[in-house]
């Protein structure tokens, strides 16, 4: 059970509190419906998949309730650094 | 290759078994292939043997980065069914199982496909009619799967706990009594051997390091860590790393890899008879032919490559197995394990052409890719060959997720009013 | 030729005989020996077969590394327990061991017969036959396979015990309470550190406790340690796994050494969270690898000192050793110092240390320098021994009833491992040791390669002059794996490691190759004609011994598995005698049958109340959300397909929800309470996804909107009231609210008061009746029930569970998400284009749905199908095709998603996805079915009361 | 009339004893979940100091996230909707049960399923966080006793867990 640091708690915390909600930075097109197929399809569905530094969304579902960012690598699992929705990609 | 038989035993033994020859030679990379298969796994030892066998394409090459079945076929928990819902998944994995019926003597290699049954536990209202829907729709597509009230259910498998005051009470089962287990490291063994004896160069400790394509975008070859091999048709069938393979072609893919773990028990006299499977629960077993209780735990919930997963992910699934089967509170969890499996979003594999011309995929299968060993082996190997899908892979396209036309057996399986 | 008890010595209590049976045999110990000493003091040296080729098996070891001596300890019904290493087992008055994997005794054993023939047996024999006739694999092959193989009997009833889990957290955890860990712990008691130190035998002291020199210096810190607040022992406490951050599993055993049965529990899981760690686990000794040394009698010569110096026992009347290490030759002078006679001392070695061979000389023992032994004599036990003079090649007996092996030691890196610490490869010796953490810990004493045991050589096997390929020289004794058949795989062409593991089960057996990994290691290493950190290591994976399902799942038992969420009504529903549906964690009434009544006389019953009088429903279970803040309406606009922002306050609408994918994954009717302040409600097992895919969008894509969410399922008990008199029934309850038709109109909501208690009343319908859901603070939800069905028995009013409440929404043609969608339907599909605001720009989902694939034709839409024969049912699930002559594979165009018998209008009705079928009514289909093929002509969805007269009144 | 109705609780209201510890039902009181940007304007709608630092208390207001408060206050004390406003003032206060963990053994009981180090949980300090599966509200409301907030379905569930890891 990794510990993961939240942001917005500021303090690390036990991985069951929380819920990992996908790769990060994946901002809704403001205009879907002038997407075009594959665009919406890469916003939907194409994923980095990283081996090594990935960009993550965490949710502090049992906690404060936040959703957050993380730079974690995935091939050991550590974090690099965790930061609060709506801060610039690190 | 020395045919293997009872009879190859019995003399070999009176030579102290000094002269058995290899089973496949390790082979150096040649500067050219007519094909390469990235991915040393069942599916892809099994895609090189059919090229071969079937397709008439013998100088091919094996890529595996480790040692072969060392990846999620080596890590699995060998569950084989066909019972699927949709009938573009019933006929995929149903082809799967026609292939394993008889792989053993097709290889003369002993894989232990057994027989045994695969049972699905239904615990509420909504997984009887979910069962119900699949037995329907398994049997007109020809597929068997039969309905066990709990009494039958126990029948079938003693150790079942079927009262109605579990939390999760067993209200039926469906089950298909062609489904079974094999044993996984002799299924890639055993095509490695039978690729090996048609020319296949089974190439290990190579990990693709690049793919190289020419001025039109088509593939011409891969970059390894034992040098360049051209080729102008390479398989992909790297299981969790295929988002890493696919990305030095410059393709990204609808995949995130998860850790998987699973887990046996110590040795015990035959005592379970089955397979057993229950989604509410979260939790699926087996008896190896070892004695070992084979147990299927649940995902990890991040992204990972590191096999390594989480001790609460054992507690929840030894949890549910101790209250399917309270009879093996005492047993001993032996040794647990992990793999990486890449999952698509409708969690169905992707089989087929990319948009690189003569690059091809296998890959997505998430939890399930062992079933589909042959089959998925056998379609790779068409699906290259002949540079179209075969129909019964024509739908798990890239395509889908972008028009819409996903097959998504999970959300058929859907949630609970 | 056995062992026997000392005179003297030992930490064992001979004031406190003990009592215990062996296969039904009874045998006295004493207080503080193991299962193994015990019998081992009683002369016994055959513990057990082998798994493959039955052999006959001896002690090799005196700890969790034992390979061999498995037994079953049966503690009475249900606490039957295979497989248990006779070193671990604590005796207790009244304790009955078994021996295991032999038939019908351990001393004549039929599947011996494996062993004569064990030359058809090598590694991956099975891989080359059992093949023909092609069908008697599933029926003769492999059942024979399955009962030779396993190893213990399976247990067969339920385990009557409980066991405890709990997390802990300290800044400093030792794992390994020898000299090093004791040490380390010392070392840190006067910090303000949380010390936590573990040892998985019954005492601390590792090694110390095979040397009584030390005693006075355990007993010394023990004290020390049990008097320090901020340390916390765990004895009996096996560290399994070693987890992400410090993360460590541990279990601890706490009654099976007790003579008494008791309802407290048999083992309790730690999981430990530490600051930092200690690893302190010793090192195991290495066998050596030569023809015979899987005989009983021979055995690790630590072990022997173990069992002499801790145990008061000898492990025969003279044994010899055979020694590639020096650490044997200490072991056999601490054994003669306990009064045992040594017959001789070998060593492969062509010279050792002069202090040795003076002390050997001293004590007049026989040493045989640069010999190997060759050949053990005797069956059950060792007789005597044949050493091989390597120069010469001269072989010469040694009389010896017992042989003990000193191989060398191999640090226990299993947890560094399992942290993910690196390993670098010693050739001095011939180990692997830490090297690079990967977590806040460390390694110290012997499993740091650090220890005092002197030098030794590292060979593969000892040297014989016998043909390899007819002997046999274990490597992993309780696999039954040979020198040659790790040799035989490489000959057949696997050369990795882990090939090497899997074709030989080398290191796969229940002690996970503590003694044999190495041994195989440097036999491939030798094969392969490569070193050995060329050849890789087999990963360690958790867990260190087998550790017991229950313990892992914990307080995880019956009840305590899984909550089952009740409602406050559920009380009432179990009082009056409700049959339950477990739906998502919730608990749900389906029925409630009158005596004498099953569900299908019940639920016709119950859906004429509701449409011929009242019916009282519990819909507390439905999910619950407040949207509350100056962008709510604007924020429900985005989420839900349909429009939000013209609903006056006092108004509820329907809402249908899609996943950006554009199916449908919720519905529910919501109601605005006031501008800013909207009541939704979802599916019962869609509630917190429902939430937590808004949070997402709130928090992620929409921050800059003034909203925001509560979860308010469980603040209210819901009672559906429904049925022509339900306004009659609820008239003179409530205060505050005109129930009239016109101040109060369906799809409205109204606050007010129910029996003095606040309400939020929902004038609603799932059942197509004149309704009203009654939303309450759940604390009054069962009172409030009561109050209505006191007031409405004039009315006959009818309680009603799950299942009449879906044949009366499926009378109306109202779908059931999750039932009547399956996750690939668009609103479209469903039937429910009305719910989609065609004007809004956008809405979550909304782009999906003109993929190539969702606006092409044939998809699979929502139709009712009527039977020809009316009294036909149709199985939910049921296949539809076109075309019943057609054969297997058929074209599948549909499936039965809803289908019940209608009481209502005396015939069955079904709900169906079919692929085009909004094109088809009136047009027939068929559902074939095991032994018949039903027909059924298409309809629409709706039928009864299609134009909705009944819920405007 | 309501005080004619009987409230129905979801665990006993007779206290769990055993050496120790003690574990008891909270009388009924009132919650309301509390959202805003800004903290001060909650302060200014109630009238009362709002703490900001997440998984700290002060007079019964739980600082829960960033713009999330939990408040806990007398049964009929009149608390404000703050309607129109940019805040959400909702009204929970059945979602949920107390139970007062207390006596030596309270932290060992409840890290029993609960995986904060409650033994450096300071007084006054409160979060939300999970017991097993359950989410759980935890207040230390003294050296020896802590409040922890359930969701009632969940509430015989977490009293049954909780009673067992204090029996054993």
């Amino acid at each position: 059970m990794i510990l993961i640091h939240c942001p917005y708690c500021d303090e690390k915390r036990p991985e069951i509190e929380f819920a990992n909600a996908g790769q990060a930075h994946i901002a809704r097109p403001l205009d879907p419906s002038g997407q075009s197929d594959a665009e919406w399809e890469t916003y939907l569905f194409i994923r980095a998949n990283p081996r090594g530094r990935h960009h993550e969304r965490w949710r502090h579902v049992h906690g404060c309730g936040r959703f957050f960012n993380a730079v974690r690598d995935t091939v050991t699992d550590k974090f690099e650094t965790t930061y609060k929705a709506g801060e610039p990609r690190r | 290759m020395t045919r293997f038989s009872a009879l190859s035993l019995f003399t070999k033994a009176f030579g102290g078994h000094q002269n058995w020859p290899a089973q496949w030679p390790d082979a150096a990379p040649k500067p050219a292939y007519d094909a390469i298969i990235v991915g040393g796994g069942g599916h892809g030892l099994g895609a090189a043997y059919y090229l071969a066998k079937k397709y008439g394409i013998n100088n091919v090459a094996v890529l595996e980065k480790g040692w072969i079945g060392g990846g999620n076929t080596g890590r699995n928990t060998t569950i084989i069914r066909s019972n699927y819902l949709y009938d573009e998944s019933a006929h995929l994995y149903d082809h799967a199982v026609k292939l394993w019926d008889g792989l053993s003597q097709e290889l003369n290699y002993n894989i232990m496909y057994s027989k045994r049954g695969v049972m699905m536990l239904a615990h509420n209202v909504h997984d009887v009619q979910s069962l119900q829907r699949h037995i329907n729709a398994n049997r007109l597509n020809g597929v068997d799967n039969e309905w066990l009230t709990p009494e039958e259910a126990k029948a079938y498998c003693p150790p079942l706990n079927i009262s109605p005051d579990a939390r999760h009470p067993v209200l039926g089962a469906a089950l298909q009594r062609r489904g079974g287990t094999a044993r996984h490291d002799s299924v890639a063994w055993g095509y490695a051997r039978a690729a090996a004896a048609l020319g296949v160069d089974i190439i290990q400790n190579c990990a693709v390091t690049g793919i190289r394509r020419g001025a039109d975008g088509a593939v011409e070859g891969v970059e390894t860590t034992r040098g360049y091999i051209a080729s102008k048709r390479v398989g992909v069938s790297a299981a969790g790393n295929t988002s890493v393979i696919m990305q030095m072609a410059g393709l990204d893919f609808p995949l995130e890899s998860y850790p998987l773990q699973a887990l046996v028990s110590e040795p015990i006299k035959p005592t379970f008879p089955c397979v057993v499977m229950s989604n509410t629960v979260h939790a699926y077993m087996s008896q190896s032919d070892k004695g070992e209780l084979v147990i299927g735990a649940g995902t990890d919930q991040y992204v990972s490559y590191s096999q390594r997963g989480a001790l609460h992910i054992v507690e929840h699934t030894l949890a549910a197995i101790c209250e399917i089967f309270p009879i093996y509170r005492r047993m001993r969890m032996l040794r647990t394990w992990g793999g990486i499996v890449d999952v698509t979003p409708d969690r169905s594999p992707i089989l087929g052409k990319t948009p690189v011309q003569g690059l091809y995929v296998n890959c997505g299968w998430g939890t399930g890719g062992f079933k589909a060993t042959p089959g998925a082996g056998d379609l790779l190997a068409y699906t290259m060959a002949k540079d179209e899908p075969h129909r019964i892979n024509a739908p798990f396209n890239l395509d889908r997720f972008r028009n819409g036309r996903l097959i998504d057996e999970a959300a058929a399986a859907a949630v609970a009013h | 030729m056995s062992g026997f008890r000392l005179e003297t010595g030992g930490r064992i209590d001979r004031g406190q005989p003990v009592t215990f049976s062996f296969d039904g045999k009874t045998y006295t110990g004493f207080a503080g020996d193991s299962l193994a000493s015990a019998l081992l003091a009683n002369g016994v040296m055959l513990f057990g077969r082998s798994f493959k080729y039955h052999r006959p098996r001896g002690l090799v070891a005196a700890g969790s590394e034992e390979p061999n001596a498995l037994i079953s300890v049966d503690r009475g019904p249900g606490r039957f327990t295979p497989n248990l290493r006779a070193t671990g087992v604590e005796i207790h008055d009244g304790l009955k061991a078994f021996s295991q994997n032999r038939w019908p005794s351990l001393a004549m054993d039929f599947g011996a017969i494996n062993d004569r023939l064990g030359m058809f047996f090598p590694a991956g024999f099975y891989n080359k036959t059992f093949m023909w006739p092609r069908s008697f694999w599933d029926r003769v092959y492999e059942p024979a396979i399955r009962k030779m193989a396993g190893l213990g009997d399976a247990p067969t009833a339920e385990d009557p015990d409980v066991y405890a889990s709990t997390y802990a957290h300290c800044d400093l955890l030792i794992i390994g309470a020898g000299p090093a860990g004791i040490d380390a712990a010392l070392g840190a008691m006067d910090t303000n550190k949380r010390i936590v130190l573990i040892d998985e035998q019954d005492e601390l002291g590792g090694g110390a406790l095979a040397d009584p020199a030390l005693w006075p210096w355990l007993e010394r810190s023990v004290k020390a340690l049990a008097n320090a607040a901020n340390v916390t022992i765990l004895t009996r406490t096996t560290a399994f796994g070693y987890y992400h951050d410090n993360f460590i599993g541990a279990v601890q055993r706490l009654t099976d050494q007790s003579p008494e049965i008791t309802d407290s529990p048999r083992e309790k899981l730690w999981r430990i969270r530490a600051g930092e760690v200690v690893l302190a686990q010793g090192a195991i000794e290495r066998p050596l690898v030569f023809d015979g040394n899987d005989t009983p009698g021979v055995m690790l010569s630590s072990a022997a000192k173990v069992y002499a110096n801790r145990y008061g026992v000898a492990v025969g009347k003279a044994p010899a050793l055979m020694a590639s290490h020096d650490s044997g030759w200490h072991d056999v002078f601490a054994l003669a110092k306990a009064g045992i006679s040594i017959s001789a001392i070998i060593d492969v070695r062509d010279s050792v240390d002069s202090a040795l061979m003076r002390e050997a000389d001293r004590m007049g023992i026989p040493v045989y320098l640069n010999h190997a032994v060759v050949g053990v004599r005797g069956r059950h036990g060792v007789s005597s021994i044949d050493i091989c003079n390597s120069g010469d090649q001269r072989v010469h007996r040694v009389q010896a009833d017992a042989l003990l092996m000193a191989g060398g030691w191999t640090p226990s890196v299993h947890l560094w491992s399992h942290s993910k610490g690196s390993l670098k490869w010693r050739d001095d010796l011939g180990a692997y040791v830490p090297d690079v953490p990967n977590e806040n810990v460390q390694c110290v004493g012997a499993c740091a390669g650090d220890w005092d045991f002197g030098t030794g050589a590292v060979i593969d096997m000892l040297p014989t002059p016998k043909d390899q390929s007819r002997i046999k020289a274990f490597v992993d004794f309780q696999n039954d794996v040979t020198a040659k058949d790790i040799k035989l795989a490489v000959r057949e062409g696997f050369r990795s490691i882990e090939h090497i593991k899997r074709y030989t089960t080398n290191g796969m057996a229940t002690d996970q190759g503590k003694t044999s990994n190495l041994n195989g290691l440097q036999i491939a290493s030798s094969a392969l004609h490569k070193p050995v950190p060329e050849i890789g290591l087999t990963s360690f994976r958790p867990p260190y011994t087998p550790q017991t399902f229950g313990a892992l799942a914990g307080h995880a038992k019956g009840a305590l598995f899984q909550p089952t969420r009740t409602t406050n009504i559920d009380s009432w529903a179990q009082a009056h005698g409700a049959v339950f549906e477990l739906v998502a964690q919730w608990r749900r009434a389906r029925y409630f049958p009158k005596s004498g009544e099953d569900m299908h006389a019940a639920v016709n019953r119950e859906c004429v109340a509701v449409r011929s009088s009242v019916g009282i429903f519990d819909a507390s279970t439905l999910g619950k959300i407040e949207v509350v803040g100056p962008d709510a309406a604007e924020f429900l606009n985005r989420m839900y397909t349909n429009p939000w922002k013209a609903l006056e306050p006092g108004r509820c609408r329907y809402g249908l929800l899609l996943k950006e994918d554009g199916f449908i994954t919720d519905d529910g009717v919501s109601a605005r309470l006031a501008p800013d302040r909207f009541h939704l409600t979802t599916t019962t097992g869609g509630a917190a996804r429902v939430l937590n895919m808004m949070e997402d969008y709130l928090q992620t894509e929409w921050p800059d909107l003034d909203v925001w969410l509560t979860s308010t399922t469980e603040q209210y008990a819901v009672i559906a009231l429904q049925g022509p008199n339900a306004r009659k029934v609820l008239e003179p309850l409530v205060e505050g609210i005109d129930l009239s038709a016109e101040a109060f109109p369906h799809m409205a909501i109204r606050e007010g008061r129910i029996c003095g208690v606040e309400t939020r009343l929902f004038r609603v319908s799932f059942t197509g009746e004149l309704g009203f859901e009654i939303n309450v603070p759940t604390a009054y939800g069962r009172a409030i029930w009561e109050q209505l069905m006191a007031q409405g028995a004039q009315y006959d009013i009818t309680p009603y569970g799950t299942e009449a409440m879906h044949v009366l929404r499926a009378e109306k043609g109202f779908i059931i998400v999750g039932q009547d969608t399956d996750g690939t339907i668009t609103p479209f599909d469903a039937g429910l284009d009305w719910a989609v605001g065609k004007k809004k720009p956008d809405f979550v989902g909304k782009r999906s749905m003109t993929r190539p694939d969702i606006v092409a034709p044939g998809r699979k839409q929502l139709v009712g199908l009527l039977t020809d024969d009316p009294n036909v049912v149709l199985e939910e699930g049921a296949q539809i095709v076109a075309d019943p002559k057609q054969p297997i594979p058929m074209t599948m165009i549909g499936h039965v998603t809803s289908s019940y018998w209608s009481e209502t209008l005396g015939r069955s009705i079904a709900m169906a996805l079919v692929a085009g079928g909004h094109d088809m009514t009136g047009g027939t289909l068929y559902i074939p079915m095991p032994g018949k093929t039903h027909t059924a002509k298409v309809s629409g969805v709706v039928f009864y009361d299609s134009e909705g007269a009944r819920l405007h009144v | 009339m309501s005080e004619a109705l009987i409230r129905q609780e979801p665990v006993s209201e007779t206290p769990f004893v055993s050496e120790g510890i003690r574990i008891s039902l909270a009388p009924p009181m009132q919650r309301h979940a509390l959202r805003a940007r800004n903290a001060e304007d909650l302060e200014r709608l109630l009238k009362v100091k709002i703490p900001t630092k997440v998984g700290t208390s002060q007079g019964g207001i739980l600082c829960l996230g960033p713009d999330e408060w939990y408040l806990r206050s007398a049964m009929g004390k009149a608390i404000p909707t703050g309607e129109g406003l940019p805040l959400a003032v909702t009204d929970v206060s059945d979602r949920s049960i107390c139970l007062i963990v207390e006596g030596q053994r309270a932290s060992e009981i409840l890290m029993a399923g609960c995986p904060l180090d409650l033994d450096q949980f300071a007084v006054g300090r409160a979060t939300r966080t999970i017991y097993e599966t359950v989410e759980i509200i935890v207040m230390r409301d003294a050296e020896d006793r802590f409040h922890v907030e359930v969701w009632r379905s969940f509430a015989a569930w977490l009293w049954m867990a909780m009673t067992t890891a204090a029996r054993h």
